[in-house]
């Protein structure tokens, strides 16, 4: 099994690492781009076979180490 | 704007007392709107009125030759000759750091330097001072981890060196961990600026990042006793942008080479609140504010939201008329937000607006004239007996009391820290490669001045005895600055402690501040700018009382100067300062013994001076090849940490005569230093010693590669400095 | 002769660059805004300092690289104007591709400052012909990512070319082959994770630094 | 419009990161975790309605600054 954890800041937290990206962008000529973001994505292979116990484990993992919670929120997804 | 009724509760969760509350109605002749109330609730906590502490620093030596500006502005600014100054200040960032230690400590950082560019200095150094709870603690390791990357992360990034500072580790921190930073800043005496808004239609600019909703009820939350359940609401804590940082102090070195600004101030904790209230009260004139202009980071932010939100890396300026568009040009040119959003008035009134209403309309002096100052009962500590050196058993290996010594977490080598700073940026850090010293040595830039830099005190001392504690603390950076051969000018300082409600914790806070003042007068060594932190306690347990202090001294001529390396082979160690072997409240006592009691080692501030002064003159005088203090752990400690430090072995003779044996090496008596010298400087030496009355004797040869004293102790340095460098990786990596 | 450093938001060590290049020259050298579309026209050696350009957010140097004077400075370089990055200004000339591989995070994530001994493993190039017999020479480091990555053909040919100028005595960041410094295969172009510019100066601890100033200078 | 991207290492690179994390939950006792990757996700916000125009833009954004293709490969998803 894979967990894929999408880790990202809260809402109203300060994104200084988005916001350059943004910046740049746009110096660059992409207009477009209204804003940015930026997250991480941690992907763990696990073994097992159940999905939910899995999960949990997870979400576990995130709270005690992979996500600050104070700042940041987090998106599990288990694959085969 | 929605009418919100101001309820009894709602005052109280602004934490205001109901007197505090009557008096806020009887200047405004009515109730309050919310936006009001949340101005004068962060104008009168603890963090910004310093209520419980006001008349107790009023105390404080805040004046001398030196001093250009003493307490009361952004940092003090000192003097150091050749039209240069140097400004500086200390901070606390405890409790955010507790709850998210990298933002914490980085955002604890980057608001001291703000302190300090906010007033026409360049920053050219950090320092911090660290508590934290017991290594077994669970929280322990990760709160260094990210306090230590916080500090890191901030100031590498910025390119001002992180020179030095100190860490202990105590179960009294358990619960309040401190995170203590200090920056040190250059500027030329005429390019200081200072905070009061002067002139009546003078245009108000906000300059840096956008405003969002960051630690809103962070300053309140900074003066507010932690419970358990503090962790679980996970107030928003603030997020720094070194980057930002870094381009407002160019932008503001830029602006300040004009004639440009008239007044400065960054907007630390409450923000706008405090930042334009403080301009307006110091210059005595009234402000007028357009919400609606300030620069937002999300849309529909509310007054009230604005003006209590900490943001970081913001400045508010008063500009000269007329010189608007070059703000505008410089600002815009690092990419920086910057508005005009208001005049300076002659109401003396804060007035604000937002979406075409008035929002607030409050006279400006009651929010700092009528704040609360309150003279809180305060209870003596006991005196504690006095330990005699003779009931306190000799070790039976004095080889595995050292090795134990030098491997404890309070005097291991910190270099798992250090090395995760940047200590050479800006290229004027002297002697980088030595980072264990009793003070750090900055050049000015250009120059062959430098300063010197130092952080200390000894909490144990502090909760044995906080009179005896505090003259210590001052003591100790004085007695560091002096080791490197500098002039010591003053302090600034960050008076950690728990709540101010009890007598008991009152009584620690006075103590300690009368006895670092009286230590203070006696060196002439002024307090010019300082911080206070209270309320550290966690279900009712206080953290020991740690104010510590941040010494600040001058070295003329880098042609003279000492560190604690430099003993070269066939040198004779001399011992200034008197030996008792004073045990109680020591650090051996602690780590070997298991006891923590005592009266802690008392302080004689003549004597401190008379062999310091003796010290500084032997280093100018170009007669000493190495210089450290005596401090926790005493002699032994300190010497081989020189032998470690010179890379050379050490022989220790006890003389004749002398104390107990314990106490003779791990005695924390005061007044004292080590100095390695030519083998045929001795004798001129303590034939000086003598005529001045400084005692001084000989103590020991340096040569090959082993530490012996006497017939106790026989090892390879190579051995000692192996267990020395290992247990702070070595806790971390496990 | 006329030397350049190039200034980015948040370069933190232009002024210590420019220092040890008057201290070479004699001259100070243009502060060039990264903002400015070209190079003047009578540089001779253009420097990139350190610093933590744009916050290094994304990646380090990688907002740099796209900057408006990159263009040009890409553009002297290939007609052979030498130009040296450090620390960062190396992670700038990697993601501008005038040098090839990557800096990533180092090996034990953490950021490291520290004296770095340094063997010198072409002391023919322009950038070290000054040092003469002397083998190794110590540097500050002091950066989160210096950690030297390429593929194994790229750091052969970087071995086999003599284009690897400087290794480390002791690797500080798990750089592959212990690389500290490389050139391009010109030899104009160089970069590395150490600081020459911070040991020019007796009180830096130590003046290994200028010889790597002058070797550039004089071969000019 | 919203461009999602994920920037992850490519294969053969050290991931150092990637390992710390795997170490720390096996230290934490999560003994099912084998291994551990680490990438980034930026998210774009958009103008513009032509889903296919505007992969073939970030795809070039990508190649231009937000991926460094000697150790990074990218992966983009456009959604509404
Ligand atoms: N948090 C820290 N940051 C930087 N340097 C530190 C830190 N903690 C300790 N140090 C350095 O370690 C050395 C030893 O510290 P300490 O034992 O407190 O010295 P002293 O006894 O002279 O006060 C000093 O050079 C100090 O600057
Ligand atoms: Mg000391």
């Amino acid at each position: 099994m894979k967990a894929i954890i999408h880790v990202g800041l809260k809402p109203g937290v300060l994104d200084p690492q988005g916001r350059a990206i943004a910046r740049s962008l746009s110096d660059l000529g992409y207009d477009e781009v209204s804003d940015a973001r930026q997250g991480k994505v941690i992907e763990l292979d696990m073994s097992g076979t159940d999905k939910d116990a899995a999960e949990a484990r997870v979400k576990e993992m995130c709270e005690k180490l992979l996500a600050n919670t104070v700042i940041e929120s987090y998106r599990i997804t288990i694959e085969d | 704007m929605q009418a919100v009724e101001i309820t009894p509760e709602i005052v109280a969760e602004h934490g205001l007392t109901p007197d505090e509350y009557q008096i806020i109605l009887d200047r405004l002749g009515r109730a309050p709107n919310l936006n009001e109330l949340g101005i004068f609730s962060v104008m009168w906590s603890e963090h910004c009125s310093y209520k419980s502490s006001r008349r107790h620093l009023g105390k404080f030596l805040t004046t001398g030759d030196k001093v250009i500006q003493g307490p009361g502005e952004n940092a003090g600014v000192i003097d150091i000759g050749d039209g240069d100054t140097i400004i500086f200040k200390m901070e606390s960032h405890n409790h955010p750091s507790f709850i998210e230690p990298y933002q914490g400590a980085a955002t604890g950082v980057g608001g001291i330097m703000r302190d300090v560019f906010t007033m026409g200095a360049r920053p050219i150094a950090l320092m911090n001072a660290l508590r934290f709870g017991s290594p077994d603690h669970p929280k322990t390791k990760s709160l260094v981890d990210g306090v230590v990357a916080g500090i890191g992360g901030y100031g590498n990034c910025v390119g001002v060196p992180t020179v030095g500072g100190e860490t202990n580790f105590h179960p009294g921190y358990n619960g309040n961990i401190l995170v203590n930073a200090m920056c040190v800043g250059h500027a030329r005496a005429d390019k200081v600026f200072y905070s009061a808004a002067k002139g009546v239609g003078n245009p108000i600019f906000y300059v840096g990042s956008k405003t969002g909703k960051d630690g809103i009820h962070g300053a309140t939350m900074a003066s507010a006793e932690f419970d358990d359940q503090s962790e679980e609401k996970r107030p928003t804590v603030q997020v720094g942008d070194p980057f930002k940082e870094k381009l407002l102090i160019e932008a503001c070195m830029e602006l300040m080479a004009t004639d440009a600004i008239i007044a400065i101030q960054d907007m630390g904790a409450a923000g706008l609140t405090s930042s334009s209230v403080e301009m307006a009260d110091k210059g005595g004139v009234g402000i007028e504010l357009d919400l609606d202009l300030v620069p937002q980071r999300e849309p529909n932010m509310t007054p009230y939201e604005m003006m209590l939100s900490e943001s970081q890396e913001r400045m508010l300026m008063v500009i000269q008329p007329g010189k608007e568009q070059l703000a505008f040009d410089v600002f815009e040119k690092w990419e920086l937000d910057v508005a005009k959003i208001g005049v300076t008035t002659d109401t003396g009134r804060m007035v604000l607006s937002h979406k075409g209403e008035i929002v607030c309309d409050i006279p400006v002096a009651p929010l700092a004239d009528d704040a609360p100052n309150y003279d809180r009962p305060h209870e003596p500590t006991p005196k504690r007996p006095q330990i005699m050196t003779a009931d306190i058993a000799e070790p039976s290996d004095y080889n595995a009391t050292l090795l134990k010594m030098v491997g404890c977490p309070d005097l291991a080598s910190r270099r798992w820290i250090w090395e995760q700073y940047d200590r050479t940026v800006m290229a004027d850090t002297v002697d980088n490669s030595q980072s264990g010293g009793d003070a750090a040595i900055v050049r000015i830039h250009g120059t062959q001045k430098a300063v010197a830099i130092t952080t200390d005190v000894t909490p144990r001392y502090c909760y044995a005895d906080p009179y005896e504690g505090g003259k210590q603390c001052v003591a100790e950076t004085w007695r560091n600055l002096t080791c490197v051969g500098a002039d010591p000018i003053a302090i600034t300082d960050c008076l950690n402690f728990g709540n101010p409600e009890r007598p008991d914790i009152m009584g620690q806070f006075v103590g300690c501040i009368e006895g670092m003042n009286e230590a203070c007068r006696a060196f002439d060594y002024p307090v010019v700018s300082g911080n206070v932190s209270l309320y550290n306690e966690t279900n009712g347990v206080a953290i020991p009382p740690t104010p510590a202090v941040g010494g600040v001294g001058l070295i003329p001529d880098l042609n003279y100067f000492a560190t604690l390396s430099g003993a070269k082979d066939g040198d004779t160690l001399i011992l200034i300062g008197k030996t008792d072997g004073w045990l109680g409240s020591s650090l051996y006592l602690r780590e070997i013994e298991n006891r923590e009691d005592g009266a802690p080692p008392p302080v004689d501030l003549q004597v401190e001076k008379q062999n310091g002064d003796f010290v500084r003159r032997l280093i100018r005088d170009r007669r000493v090849n190495a210089v450290h203090d005596c401090s926790d752990g005493g002699m032994l400690i300190a010497a081989t940490e020189m032998a470690m430090s010179s890379r050379t072995g050490l022989m220790l003779t006890k003389p004749e005569g002398s104390c107990l044996t314990n106490g003779w090496y791990f005695g924390e008596d005061q007044a004292r230093y080590l100095l390695a010298v030519d083998a045929n400087s001795v004798n001129p030496i303590l034939s000086t010693a003598k005529s001045m009355g400084v005692p001084a004797i000989e103590i020991g040869t340096f040569g090959g590669s082993q530490l012996k004293a006497d017939n106790h102790i026989d090892l390879d340095l190579s051995k000692i400095r192996a267990t020395y460098e290992a247990w702070l990786p070595t806790y971390m990596e496990s | 002769m006329q030397t350049a450093v190039i200034v980015f938001p948040a370069s933190n060590c232009d002024r210590d660059a420019a220092m040890a290049l008057e201290k070479v020259t004699g001259r100070a050298p243009h502060m060039v805004w990264h903002r400015d579309s070209e190079l003047p026209s009578d540089v001779d050696f253009v420097v990139i300092p350190g610093g933590f350009s744009y916050g290094d957010y994304l990646r380090s140097g990688a907002m740099a690289a796209r900057s408006p004077i990159v263009k040009d400075l890409v553009k002297r370089a290939g007609q052979g104007l030498p130009v040296a990055g450090f620390c960062n200004g190396f992670q700038i000339l990697t993601e501008t591709g005038l040098l090839p591989g990557a800096l990533m995070r180092n090996k034990g994530l953490k950021f490291v400052c520290r004296p770095q001994e340094l063997k010198i493993t072409n002391g023919n190039s322009r950038y070290t012909s000054a040092y003469g017999t002397t083998q190794n020479v110590v540097f500050p480091v002091a950066h989160h990512d210096g950690n030297y990555y390429a593929d194994d053909s790229t750091l052969d040919s970087l071995e086999n070319e003599g284009r690897i100028i400087f290794k480390y005595e002791g690797n500080p960041n798990g750089s592959a082959r212990d690389i500290a410094g490389i050139c391009n295969a010109e030899g104009n172009v160089f970069g590395m994770m150490p600081h020459p510019e911070r040991a020019i100066d007796p009180q830096h601890g130590g003046t290994d630094g200028l010889g790597l100033f002058k070797s550039i200078i004089e071969s000019i």
